[in-house]
């Protein structure tokens, strides 16, 4: 967005009062997909993605969502469905989770290969086994590799707005990437709470012009041949190959930027209720000695814990992750400036390190840093297990321990019987 | 009928300022014709062809050329795969080794 | 911060139940918020949702284990679910029955307790025994923290699949007008 | 016919109709020599034309490099390469965008008997059952034949694969071969056909009603493709085995709408011997006596089934 359309962006003052209303985070969810006003959209049930979808359906019934809503056979249908539909130049939407986004896992990859804009609501589930039917992050933790965008709610309105401005970020001309909007099952999903409804002619003034397939279209007035072999030893195949998939990292790296002013733009039209970190979060670091990190709908109660910590006398702050993919190195390299120690609360597994996902990417961030900061992975509210905020009184004080001695190599385990 | 049949022209990402390194598309054809392939070439007979296009019906690589009072290959593309020569009612084609 | 259990059972509507009282908090000027317990919850199921009220906005989006209040909509759940557990001292009771008081068995830290015959007014509004709207009213008048027209109002606004309007909204006014409240003073002793 | 005139009549009249219609692939494709798949490919196109997106999972059709290799294209259509298990869901998704703009788009496949039948049939059945408006032709050379001849689940019995291969213990595929043109009847889809390029009026009769039918709901066209490479002949008998497996019985031709029922389109009266068509092949060579009668009596009971059915169509 250029500078012109963010003078011109209504004030506050002007603003009409916000429609106020109650909804879980699922709902709010298809809320957000009706106001981006998507042309297609495919489903398949599961569980705790189900209501969402259901809203959505009944969203068209009731003639408040103009989409072609295709009920596939399955979630790998469903994503090859909305495929087939972007490349005929249709904005796209589905939500699943799990068992669904592991079945989907063959589309899923080639989504962000063939730069195709869709937004997928991962309403985040734990398992696959144990078999578990709870919230948890390791099915969105599990697909990092894929290419896809990747943001985290921590409340019901970042999930309408989050999945309002996905729409944006996936078709940005310098971004063309799928989008997951990450949203924690359960708590998140079914976790109802006050919003306030973005009005639609100010979101179809943010959404701008739509054009999906502007640069790969499967159209008899466009002739191409889409994803054609590519590759090989010889001629010129491997740096074919190479090229786009440069293309991807490089759309990657662009969207850290996209999102911060979208999100700005965001605020600004809509008003403080409606502004959210875009990448990273810092509460109350400014001259905290150490912090914790949280992940989406946890954060609220160690928020709560900090504050706690902080009337206690305290010097503790915290980092909340928005944005996991890309990765946001340069957020996190500031405002991971002045801790001293580190705790880092993952609700998932990264078995080749022993550790959560998201402390074992911000070791890469602390080398970068060029500082030794004692930090301890913490693994919690695995397959729904509530993190309270009991328990980040205990990561809080687990965490100041770090100042006197070293961590642990293994993660501490907070829902465990020991 | 006849609409269906329309010619649309070839599209090209640079023109359309489509960078090239987004999607893995083509849109140039591919040059290659297979016509090197062959060990066998079908001549035909001018005399016994009745141009019952049997050759053109059956020839996988539509490689068949219409010639006033006679049916014809294009070299270029034809692999000689011998298909016409077994079909042809007037058995108006005959395979010959291709020269060394 | 005023945190409410609700106890009921698959099928009864404790789910709807807080997110309509969670509704009405915010017509009220409140910020709110509801959780559901997630289990595998089938009709006849003992179920547990949470609502959270306060003046603040709230964050916190986790199960209540020290609520201020309990709702308890069916009323032979208490034989099988300890729906006491963690209520803070002094903490209300709003419980579905048609016996008196005396007959009731209530821990220690129960302050005040809200009686309603919900099964009986349900069936006769009804013709089942839907108790959640009617508990709604009975948790009004215990506790004074939602207004009976912040609950009307969400009642108007919102679909019922299984029942009309009017029925809801008797409900609600019946369960309002036809709960018992006690206060049990002697009680509060923490 | 047997002096041959009919026969002189019936394709010089397809080629007057299409002959001047453009083969809409790439003069160059690397199908093998005397590949039936490429005839019946670039025959089909010509007949759909070009108002279309056409959709070649993985096998022998983009394998020929119809959708290309690094930067090049086969196809004068927009064509792509969906997965092996996708074909039908994302060509449901390109027809319906269309549909939704208002555009006239045939949303075409061309997809290898494996890719239908076995990896790919989920979301076949699930387009079918939806009523997806897709023009749906299956190439059924009865095997995955673009990566070296393995199984499928159209293989029939007593074939050599390199799957099931011939041995001490092995005497090639020891299962029949699905019927899948069946299961689509089963479907209730617009219109099913089997159709054979040895019998190319039939087909293009076909192709021209599947078409139509596109436009309506699921159009689906099985077409027996005889395989010079994966069945072991020579690449000249390429349309005598095809026509074998018609005279044989071994494939029927028929088409089904849910208005009509099924009917066959040629009945053969006179049956070869199903060891006539069978011993066109390599790989069927080292079939024994019993293997042969097995595969007869599939022939026959094949042949029961499609006719009870047939036969309930003509009681209407």
């Amino acid at each position: 967005m250029n500078t012109t359309t963010l003078d011109t962006a209504p004030t506050t003052e002007k603003r009409p009062a916000p429609q106020l209303m109650l909804c879980e985070g699922n709902e709010a969810a298809a809320l957000g997909v009706a106001l981006a006003r998507p042309d297609m959209v495919a489903v398949y049930p599961i569980t705790p993605q189900t209501s969402l979808v259901e809203k959505l359906a009944k969203l068209i019934a009731d003639g408040r969502m103009d989409a072609d809503i295709v009920d596939a056979e399955g979630e790998h249908s469903v994503l090859s469905v909305l495929q087939g539909g972007a490349l005929a130049g249709a904005r796209t939407y589905t939500a699943t989770c799990g068992p669904g986004l592991a079945f989907m896992f063959e589309p899923y990859f080639r989504t962000s290969g063939m730069r195709l804009p869709l937004v997928m609501t991962i309403v985040t589930r734990d398992g696959i086994t144990p078999q578990s039917v709870w919230g948890g992050h390791q099915d969105a933790m599990t697909v990092r590799e894929a290419g896809w965008i990747q943001m985290y709610c921590e409340t019901v309105q970042e999930v309408l707005d989050t999945t309002v401005m996905a729409f944006r970020l996936a078709e940005h001309h310098d971004v063309m990437l799928p989008v997951n909007v990450c949203l924690d099952g359960n708590y998140l999903s079914y976790g109802t709470s006050r919003i306030e409804m973005p009005d639609q002619a100010e979101v179809d003034d943010f959404m701008g012009h739509k054009d999906v397939n502007w640069h790969v279209a499967l159209d008899p007035l466009r002739p191409m041949a889409v994803d054609p072999l590519t590759g090989g030893s010889g001629g010129n195949g491997p740096e074919t190959f190479v090229r786009y998939r440069r293309g991807q990292c490089a759309g990657m790296k662009n969207a850290l930027h996209v999102i911060t002013e979208m999100h700005e733009d965001w605020a600004r039209r809509f008003g403080e209720a409606h502004r959210f970190a875009p990448l990273v979060e810092e509460y109350r670091l400014d001259d905290a000695e150490y912090a914790i990190m949280t992940l989406g709908s946890m954060t609220g109660a160690a928020k709560d814990a900090v504050d706690e910590a902080r009337a206690a006398g305290e010097k503790v702050g915290l980092i909340k992750i928005k944005t996991f993919s890309p990765f946001p190195v340069e957020a996190l390299q500031h405002a991971l400036r002045g801790v001293r120690a580190l705790g880092v609360v993952d609700r998932s597994v990264n078995f080749r390190w022993n550790c959560g996902p998201m402390f074992q990417e911000t070791l890469g961030v602390l080398y970068r840093l060029g500082r030794q900061v004692p930090a301890q992975s913490f693994i919690g509210g695995l397959a729904g297990a509530d993190l309270t905020v009991t328990t980040f009184r205990r990561v809080i004080d687990e965490t100041r321990a770090l100042l006197e001695r070293a961590p642990s190599d293994e993660p501490v385990w907070l829902n465990a019987k020991d | 009928m006849s609409e269906r049949h329309q010619h649309y022209p070839a599209w090209h990402l640079k023109e359309a300022g489509v960078p090239d390194d987004l999607c893995p598309v083509a849109t140039e054809q591919s040059p290659m014709l297979p016509g090197d392939w062959r060990s066998f070439r079908p001549v035909v007979d001018r005399d016994k062809c009745v141009k019952c296009a049997v050759c053109w019906l059956y020839c996988p690589v539509q490689c068949v050329e219409e010639h006033a009072a006679w049916f014809d290959f294009d070299m270029k593309t034809c692999k000689g795969c011998g298909i016409c020569a077994h079909e042809c009612p007037q058995r108006a084609i005959t395979m010959i080794p291709e020269a060394q | 911060m005023y945190e409410v259990r609700i106890h009921g059972r698959g099928g009864q509507g404790a789910v709807l139940a807080a997110q309509l009282l969670a509704t009405a908090l915010v017509f009220d000027g409140k910020y709110a918020v509801s959780i559901p317990a997630f289990g595998f919850e089938r009709r006849g199921a003992p179920v547990v949702s949470f609502i959270r009220a306060s003046e603040q906005p709230i964050r916190q989006l986790t199960n209540i284990y020290a609520p201020d209040c309990i709702v308890c909509v069916d009323p032979a759940l208490a034989r099988t679910v300890n729906i006491f557990a963690g209520l803070k001292p002094g903490g209300t009771l709003v419980q579905a029955t048609s016996r008196p008081l005396a007959e009731i068995d209530v821990p220690d830290s129960v302050g005040t307790v809200g009686l309603c015959d919900a099964v009986r007014i349900a069936t006769e509004i009804f013709g089942r025994p839907i108790t959640n709207t009617l508990m709604l009213g009975a948790f009004a008048r215990s506790t004074g923290q939602v207004s009976l027209e912040a609950l009307k109002k969400v009642i108007e606004q919102s679909d019922f699949r299984d029942a009309g309007l009017r029925q809801n909204l008797d409900a609600l006014e019946r369960g309002y007008a036809e709960t018992t409240v006690h206060t049990l003073e002697r009680r509060i002793t923490a | 016919c047997p002096t041959g005139a009919l026969r002189h009549i019936t394709t010089a009249r397809i080629y007057n109709e299409v002959g001047s219609w453009e083969d809409l692939f790439a003069p160059g494709l690397a199908g093998c020599q005397g590949c039936n798949t490429e005839l019946l490919m670039r025959h089909a196109l010509r007949r759909v034309g070009p108002d279309t997106v056409l959709a070649t999972p993985p096998g022998c059709v983009p394998g020929m490099g119809s959708v290309g290799f690094n930067g090049t294209t086969g196809t004068k259509v927009p064509v792509f390469h969906p997965l092996l298990t996708n074909t039908a869901s994302m060509l449901a998704g390109v027809k319906r965008q269309y549909e939704r703009v208002g555009r006239k788009v045939t949303a075409m496949a061309i997809a290898g008997d494996g890719g239908a039948s076995d990896v790919g049939f989920q979301s076949l059945s699930g387009a079918a059952e939806r009523g997806e408006r897709i023009l749906f032709m299956v190439v059924d050379n009865e095997g995955y034949m673009n990566t070296g001849m393995q199984r499928s689940s159209c293989t029939p019995y007593g074939a050599w694969t390199s799957t099931t291969p011939i041995g001490a213990h092995g005497r090639g595929k020891t299962q029949d071969a699905k019927n899948l043109p069946m299961i689509m009847v089963n479907h209730r889809c617009e219109y099913v056909a089997t159709a054979s390029t040895a019998y190319m009026e039939d087909l293009y009769e076909k192709l021209d009603k599947a078409l139509a039918a596109s436009e309506r709901g699921f159009a689906y066209l099985h077409v027996y493709s005889p395989c010079t490479t994966g069945w072991r002949f020579q690449s000249a008998l390429n349309i005598e085995v095809a026509r074998k497996a018609v005279e044989s019985n071994f494939v029927t031709l028929w088409e089904y709408t849910p208005e009509a029922g099924l009917h066959f389109t040629r009945p053969v009266d006179k049956p070869l011997p199903v060891a006539d068509y069978l011993k066109a092949m390599g790989r069927f060579r080292h079939l024994s006596p019993e293997q042969v009668e097995h595969i007869q009596n599939k022939v026959a009971e094949n042949l029961r089934f499609v006719r009870k059915i047939a036969e309930q169509a003509d009681e209407q």
